[in-house]
């Protein structure tokens, strides 16, 4: 086959008018049938419908072609119809080749018509160049382990496990902190319904627990993952809790006599908690976790634990397992408005986060749920909220956190005017987002509660005597400025990357867009996959959004993956490197060059060579560029098939 | 881990470049450059940069079987008969060429060294044709006419003229391409060289002398030099033509065109060749192969394999001229020799006459009395006779070509290779006329056949397709075709 | 022994120690590299004549005690001689040294089983060159000369009559003649990107002409020269500070002469840069020669310099010449290698020098200094980092 | 035929430059696809081939491309950070840069070589680059290195 002399046919769209009004297509296809290996030309109306296709068909039986050339619209979008078509009349789907007339040619000269169809001519040899060099290629295939890793432990991880575990996938959970829950388990009430939080997360984390297809790896981290889509060769860190997880019965007991007192991240810096301790009261697992950096080796809470679950010596343990899909799903963290002291938070006591303020309204929380100020622990009776901290903020993030924060302060505003009636709220705000199901109505309860919204952003805020802030803003729908005092200003933080996500996404091998987020492989239609065949990404890992939207995400990456698992076999592109061993001289540069690893230099001396993970080449030909030898070839973008491009965009004037 | 270390020259051109060879225990050798080389400093151009990529060894071989070399010799001194002919072009060494003499001698014949313009210009001209100038006269002459393309066929001569230019020289290229480094390039009828030429005894005329020139454009050019005062200097396609030229005893030799008409007409039925291939040398291929399948006997005695050594009926394999004890006589008459040892290539001839082993000192002294020398010194031009001729009549025709392919010959032409660079040479306007693609192949067609072969857009004269390979489909070094796309 | 121990040392050999120079410390230490076995293989100069020699590769201790000093010698392509991973011993010019590191960075040379033992440098002269020269300038016969060396910035030939000449090295150079013109602006003359740099600088008094000053530059170094003094070939004594600080004296001197040469011959161009290269390189008759023997090129006979380019192109430049100066660009070391051979006398290293100097200075990145920076466009994974 | 009537009217007897872009096939292929969706009008100058990533964007590409005969050419990618496959875009910048300084002393006029990121939803932003090349492009004039006969 690739020795076969060409026979190409080149197909010209009109595509209604849209190319065949801007450029004359009669000409393209006339110059096409004088090219050298072209043996059939037709125009098309529409080269795409049923007809068009049957007409590629037929001149592919008619002149026995075993290349086709296309002149319509965009690989992007009718790469994979005309492919399908071309391998049903028996041309290999690598031997057709695209030339975009309409949007890129004819849509944008649209009132030149010599220059259009002058173009239209110098692409169509330009493809019809690079296609006499075409290769036919096959797609292989790999088959995929039935484990599933899902990374992170939150709604969305969690959402992703459930479905996997009840399809029947063994699934390894593994999460970075001592239980499973996440944010979620720390909220007060979610909006728009403000529910409960951890009175619906709760039962969920226990399915989570049930499920015997789930293995919960808390207290635990990837820290590596070789190999590709089907098997992944992950390696998993457990952090030593210092007790036996087997023995541990969750009483608290350790707790309660351990002497160390530390600020409690789980209620975010507001209370404390022990040395030893328990996460919080619905922590699944229910285990005690030691904090062997802040321990004095009192050993009271080995006296007090009856189970003798204690292990002082226990070591981290590496533990290898083999997945043939991933879920990511490491989640976010709020804005940190501390570093650049954003509206005072840091200067002024009185200041503080939604996250916080969330911990101080829930009755599990450090203060039973009574919302006091940090200066005096007074109950505040006027709060101000102000929202886009750290997003929407050319200094900060641009991007808009999706509306949650505008959320977060509407339904704290609420839920507190509802506890205290005679408590006064503002919220300041740029725009209020109210975007998804129900969240309109949240606002408009709010507005009816009597909180005040105040358009415009704060300009500055200061501290009286008392304690005090006063919020100097433009209300910008009235046109004046104003000083608010307030007795405690929560900030309504935005959403940004998790700490770990940079690290996540080199494990990985996942790009990370400006933002910081995780890129999707397509934003619109291919929300969950990513640019690493396997991987999916669910939750606020990819953006900010709020938990119906997180959730959802994790069950779409178990519906993603499942084609694969269920399948059991994963295709492979034919875009990928290919070497070719006589000509590599093992210089290495391509090991270098390639962010996934798929070469390595094997054997010794004489014998050393080049070995090319195809399955892991995901086909951008970095390395192909790299190789100074030639020896490295992208298939279907071979150094000659570019080539060809390049060398036919001019030609002998004569001709 | 050793390395045997060969000082040598070039067998791409009569230049004779020199070089060094790094030969490995395996036997695989590496060219490198011997820049105290009096020949050029070492410079080489890209055949003898790729010599160990384009010279493949040869193997004995007997009715188309391998066998050991004596069986070889033994074969080919039983199938030389009285009345054969014998043929050495000068890829080999003059001691070589001189045992063959003997050999030839014994069986009452000669040498033919395949000059065809030798045999039909009178002797007291021969030294002239044979020896040209050293180069360093190149480097400063005052003017300097070219009838060939330095670049493509003496690519060596090309530094050499370009420091006659730094030395205030001018330069004036003839032919059917126009040479970039010329300042002037002309295409003159040869009735007016003289008046156009303008050249005085500080001029140099550089041409060449092949197996398929024409005498009479030979006799045209010594008018040119005798008449102007300029010196001449004929290159040659082989190494060691010079050498075998000196030790020839030219007027009674025959061209190949000759030879191969004998063939035909059943007087010759015994060749016996020395590092010749008649079927790479000679520009009508099929005509060549379909002659020398008329042999008895064809016998190949040589170093390297080559489209000869697939029909010949005995093939005598010798070493490499790298290896080879002897001396050869480039185009300036500069006696050189390597630091080689081997006498297996006299020694087989040897053989072949009987003669025991050790017969090297006796050609080799009888070479030095030949050439007039006492010793080989290169870095000593031998001083040769050259005796005043007297001008010849000669009715050279004017070239013109209506659509022809013309060959202009090369180190890798001459020596029959191909590679991925062949292409073939024409102006723009052919190019448009004949509605040539750009980076598709030219189709060329002749009586004979056509080859579809990459172009290159050159200055080169209107109907003139220039090639410095070989095409199977020509008929003659001018070969009337047309092209399409 | 530690890395950055400066030495004087000698072979213990009477014959090696006269015949050779400064001593025939090199020569002794190669030889008992192989006899000792540390290596299997010597890269040793033979002589073809009084103005060349040519490296060889040998496992004969006899053979590298027969070359001892011997001189001139061009940059050699390590890994067209040698399999990867040979365990060999070079002598090395700083330019030698550095090849080789950068061959090794690519993979065709394996670091750590060659021994580069480093010889200081101050420039080379091409054979013919030499030639004329000594023709032009010295009047002399090339044929009766019997020895050369470099005394206080004058190249004195002796003759075979016993007499010196000396010419001033600036006189000749200003004429054409002398060090090769990419030797005059070479400022790396102590090879300390070798594992040992040798040589007569900073060996002063009664031990002057007799004896090498060495600088250990990495543990290799100190395993060949500890080889030869266990093998009891070669006897050294430590360095005292006069001489190093004589050592560094010429080193700065010579570097002094290096900068200058380099204003001069790299000076801007004036008038057109294209009309520049395109004439420069118009003659050029694609032989490949200044790509065979380019010691930073790794690539084969095919590479993408020369299968994308065709001596058929109808191009105003070849593609041959503008791929190689990028890829050149952050690998060329100047060695001159290029120049030497090319058949039309393109100043191709004066060339290459011209696109490389400005990106190696502006990465900060000499290539062949050291093995820590990955080869072509590889500086972009530094950048990398941060 | 309004269209031609059109064309004959906006002065075709200028010279036109031809410029050769390359284009990565996740970013700036689909923002060249996006001018058209968006009717972004610009000049018949440019002449794309497409390459899966500006990764790939091979120097050798970009030289040949000017020996062709090239007034100018553009090569674009991803915007930095957004690259399909991790840091492709990252790697053409720093080729970018040896090619830039090796075009500057050849001698090949500055302005005749360009990379710009362009994303898929950029299609304005495409037009104008590729207009603003053009008319940078006709200001320097054709290539010096055109060979000769060649259109």
């Amino acid at each position: 086959m690739e020795n076969e002399e060409p026979r190409i046919g080149v197909f010209v769209c009109e595509c209604g008018v849209n190319i065949g009004g801007y450029l004359d297509t009669q000409a393209v296809a006339d110059y096409a049938l004088t090219l050298p290996n072209v043996v059939h030309t037709k125009v098309n109306k529409f080269t795409c419908a049923d007809s068009g296709q049957a007409e590629i068909q037929e001149g592919i039986r008619e002149h026995n072609l075993n290349r086709v050339v296309v002149a319509s619209c965009t690989p992007r979008t009718h790469e994979p119809t005309f492919r399908a078509c071309c391998k049903e009349a028996g041309v290999n789907p690598y031997q057709f080749e695209f030339v975009n007339i309409r949007d890129q040619c004819s849509w944008i000269h649209m009132w030149d018509w010599e220059g259009a169809t002058a173009k239209a001519k110098d692409l169509v040899r330009m493809g019809v160049a690079r296609s006499r060099l075409l290769e036919p290629l096959e797609e292989s295939s790999v088959p995929v382990d039935q484990n599933v890793l899902v990374i992170g432990a939150g709604v969305a991880g969690m959402q992703a496990a459930i479905d996997f575990g009840d399809m029947g996938y063994n699934v390894y959970l593994v999460e970075k902190g001592p239980s499973i829950g996440g944010r979620m388990a720390r909220f007060d009430k979610v909006f728009p319904t403000n529910d409960c939080s951890i009175c619906i997360l709760g039962p969920k984390m226990v399915e989570v627990a049930r499920n015997k297809n789930i293995n919960i790896m808390s207290y635990s981290e990837v820290t590596d993952v070789d190999g590709f889509v089907g098997n992944f060769e992950v390696t998993v860190l457990h952090k030593p809790r210092y007790l036996d997880t087997d023995v541990c019965t969750g009483c608290g007991a350790c707790q309660e006599v351990c002497p160390v007192e530390l600020p409690s991240e789980f209620n975010e810096n507001f209370g404390i908690r022990k040395a030893i301790y328990i996460p919080f009261p619905q922590a699944v697992p229910m285990r005690a976790v030691l904090d062997k950096d802040n321990c004095i080796g009192c050993k009271a809470c080995e006296k007090a634990c009856e189970a003798g679950a204690i292990r002082y010596d226990q070591e981290a343990i590496y533990e290898k397992l083999t997945v043939g899909v991933i879920t990511v799903a490491v989640g976010m963290d709020a804005f940190d408005p501390l570093p650049h002291n954003n509206y005072g938070y840091g200067l002024y006591d009185n200041v503080i986060t939604t996250m916080e303020f969330e911990r101080l309204l829930n009755a599990a929380g450090p203060t039973g749920g009574h919302v006091v100020r940090p200066s005096d622990a007074v109950e505040p009776i006027t709060v101000g909220f102000i929202n886009c901290v750290g997003s929407r903020d050319v200094n900060e993030n641009i991007y808009c956190s999706g509306g949650v924060c505008c959320m977060f302060s509407i339904k704290n505003a609420q839920l507190l005017k509802e506890k205290r009636p005679e408590t006064n709220h503002f919220i300041f705000y740029m725009d209020i987002r109210s975007t998804m199901r129900g969240f309109e109505e949240a606002y408009n309860r709010a507005r009816d509660l009597g909180v005040k919204f105040i358009r415009g952003k704060p300009v500055e805020i200061t501290e009286k005597e008392n304690g005090n802030v006063v919020v100097r803003v433009e209300d910008t729908l009235k046109g004046e400025i104003t000083n608010v005092e307030l007795d405690l200003l929560v900030l309504g933080t935005g959403l940004v990357p998790n700490e770990g996500i940079n690290e996540m996404g080199a494990i990985l091998k996942l790009p990370r867009s400006a933002d910081g987020f995780l890129t999707e492989l397509h934003p619109k239609l291919a929300p969950v996959d990513t640019t690493t065949d396997g991987v999916f990404v669910a939750g606020c890992a990819a953006g900010p959004r709020d938990i119906a939207y997180a959730t959802a995400h994790g069950s779409a990456t178990a519906g993603r993956a499942t084609r694969l698992l269920s399948v059991g076999s994963a295709p492979i592109m034919g875009i990928t490197a290919r070497i070719d061993e006589d000509k590599c001289v093992v210089c290495g540069v391509c090991v270098d060059k390639c962010p996934y690893g798929v070469f390595e230099i094997v054997g010794t001396n004489g014998d050393r060579r080049i070995n090319v993970v195809e399955a892991l080449c995901k086909g951008c030909g970095t390395c192909v560029t790299a190789c100074p030898t030639g020896a490295l070839e992208q298939s279907h973008f071979k150094n000659d098939q570019v080539l060809a491009q390049v060398r036919n965009v001019f030609q002998y004037g004569g001709e | 881990m050793n390395e045997n270390i060969f000082t040598t020259v070039c067998p791409g051109c009569s230049i004779a470049c020199g070089m060094y060879v790094r030969e490995k225990d395996d036997g695989t050798y590496d060219i490198d450059w011997r820049k105290d080389a009096v020949v050029n400093a070492g410079k080489l151009c890209r055949f003898g940069v790729r010599l160990s990529a384009n010279l493949k060894a040869a193997v004995s071989k007997v009715d188309g079987n391998e066998v050991e070399l004596s069986d070889a010799v033994t074969a080919a001194g039983n199938a030389i008969v009285d009345g054969a002919a014998f043929v050495s072009v000068g890829n080999t060494t003059c001691e070589e060429h001189l045992a063959l003499m003997k050999l030839a001698e014994s069986k009452g014949a000669v040498v033919n060294t395949g000059m065809g313009a030798f045999s039909s210009i009178p002797a007291e001209c021969h030294s002239t044709m044979g020896v040209g100038v050293p180069l360093d006269a190149i480097e400063s002459a005052k003017k300097i006419v070219l009838f060939i393309d330095p670049y493509e066929q003496y690519p060596l001569l090309v530094r050499r003229i370009l420091a006659s230019k730094k030395n205030g020289a001018t330069v004036t290229a003839v032919g059917w391409k126009a040479v970039s480094l010329a300042d002037d390039n002309k295409t003159i009828d040869p009735a007016n060289y003289e008046s156009e030429l303008d050249l005085d005894n500080d001029s140099v005329i550089i041409a060449e002398i092949n197996p398929s020139t024409d005498p009479e454009r030979v006799m045209v050019l010594l008018n040119l030099a005798k008449a102007s005062g300029a010196a001449i200097m004929f290159m040659k396609p082989f190494v060691n033509a010079v050498g075998c030229d000196l030790a020839s005893k030219k007027t009674e030799q025959k061209s190949l065109d000759q030879i191969i008409a004998e063939i035909n007409d059943g007087s010759i039925k015994t060749l016996v060749c020395l590092d010749s291939d008649l079927i790479e040398i000679m520009p009508d291929e099929t005509a060549v192969r379909e002659a020398l399948g008329k042999l008895d006997n064809l016998i190949v005695i040589t170093s390297r394999a080559s489209a000869i050594t697939d029909v010949a009926k005995i093939v005598v394999a010798t070493e490499p001229l790298y290896k080879k004890a002897g001396t050869v006589v480039n185009a300036e008459g500069r006696a050189l020799v390597g630091s080689g040892e081997g006498t297996d290539g006299i020694d087989v001839v040897g053989a072949m006459m009987g003669q025991p082993v050790g017969m090297y000192d006796e050609v080799h002294a009888a070479l030095l009395a030949t050439l007039g020398i006492e010793e080989v010194d290169e870095r000593v031009v031998p001083e040769y006779e050259k005796p005043d001729y007297a001008a010849m009549d000669a009715n050279p025709t004017a070239e013109a070509v209506e659509t022809a392919l013309v060959y202009a010959g090369g180190p890798f032409f001459w020596n029959g290779m191909v590679d991925d660079n062949d292409f073939v040479e024409m102006n723009l306007d052919m190019v448009t006329a004949s509605s040539l693609l750009k980076g598709i192949p030219a189709r060329i067609v002749s009586d004979k056949g056509e080859v579809a072969i990459k172009y290159k857009v050159s200055d080169v004269a209107p109907g003139v397709v220039l090639s410095n390979v070989k095409l199977p489909m020509t008929t003659g070094m001018v070969t009337s075709v047309t092209v399409s796309r | 022994m530690d890395i950055g121990d400066c030495y004087v040392g000698w072979a213990t050999d009477e014959d090696i120690r006269t015949r050779g120079a400064s001593g025939g410390l090199v020569t002794a230490m190669l030889a008992a590299a192989l006899e000792k076995g540390l290596v299997e293989a010597v890269v040793v100069l033979k002589k073809l004549g009084e103005f060349e020699a040519v490296p060889i590769v040998t496992s004969d201790p006899e053979e590298v005690k027969a070359t001892a000093g011997s001189m001139h010698s061009v940059p050699i392509v390590l890994s067209r001689y040698l399999e990867y991973g040979t365990k060999v011993a070079l002598p090395a010019k700083p330019c030698d040294a550095r090849s080789t590191i950068e061959q090794s960075k690519r993979g065709q040379v394996d670091i750590d089983t060659t021994y580069i033992v480093g010889l200081n440098c101050g420039g080379t002269m091409h054979p013919a060159g030499t030639r004329d020269m000594l023709d032009v300038m010295y009047k002399l016969d090339p044929e009766d000369i019997k020895g050369e060396e470099i005394d206080k910035g004058k190249l004195i030939f002796e003759t075979k009559d016993g007499e010196e000449h000396a010419i001033k090295i600036d006189e000749l150079e200003e004429e054409g003649y002398g060090r090769r013109e990419s030797c005059q602006y070479c400022a790396v003359n102590i090879p300390r990107m070798a594992d040992i740099a040798c040589g007569n600088w900073g060996v002063i008094g009664d031990l002057a002409g007799k004896g090498t000053f060495v600088e250990i530059n990495t543990d290799k170094g100190i395993a060949i020269l500890e080889n030869a003094i266990d093998a009891g070939a070669v006897e050294i004594t430590p360095a005292d500070d006069k001489g190093k600080a004589i050592r560094e004296k010429v080193d700065g001197a010579m570097m002094k002469v290096a900068a200058a040469a380099d204003e001069k011959y790299l000076s801007p161009i004036e008038g057109s840069h294209l009309d520049y290269y395109m004439n420069a390189l118009s003659d050029c008759i694609n032989c490949g020669a200044c790509k065979t023997v380019c010691p930073v090129c790794a690539c084969g006979e095919g590479a993408k310099c020369t299968e994308f380019s065709s001596a058929s192109d109808t191009y105003k430049m070849s593609l041959f010449h503008l791929v190689r100066f990028v890829h050149l660009m952050d690998s060329c070391i100047g060695c001159g290698q290029c120049t030497d051979v090319c058949p039309v006398d393109i100043p191709l290293t004066h060339i290459y020098r011209r696109f490389a100097e400005p990106m190696q200075e502006e990465f900060e990145y000499k290539p062949g200094m050291d093995m820590t920076t990955p080869p072509f466009f590889g500086v972009d994974l530094i950048e990398e980092g941060h | 035929m309004a269209e031609a009537t059109a064309a004959e009217t906006t002065g075709t007897d200028e010279w036109q430059p031809k410029i050769v872009m390359f284009c990565c096939n996740w970013c700036s292929y689909g923002g060249a696809d996006s001018a058209g969706m968006g009717r972004f009008q610009q000049p018949p100058t440019v002449r794309v081939i497409r390459v899966m990533c500006s990764g790939r964007m091979d120097p050798v590409f970009i030289l040949n491309a000017f020996l062709e005969g090239a007034d100018g050419v553009l090569f674009s990618g991803c915007h930095i950070g957004d690259c399909h496959y991790v840091n492709g875009n990252y790697k053409a910048t720093i080729k970018y840069k040896f090619l830039k300084a090796m075009v500057n002393e050849l001698g090949l006029e500055d302005e005749r070589l360009k990379l710009d990121w362009i994303s898929a939803s950029e299609g304005e932003r495409y037009a104008e680059v590729v207009t603003e090349f053009t008319e940078q492009i006709k200001k320097v004039g054709p290539s010096p290195l055109k060979p000769e006969g060649v259109v």
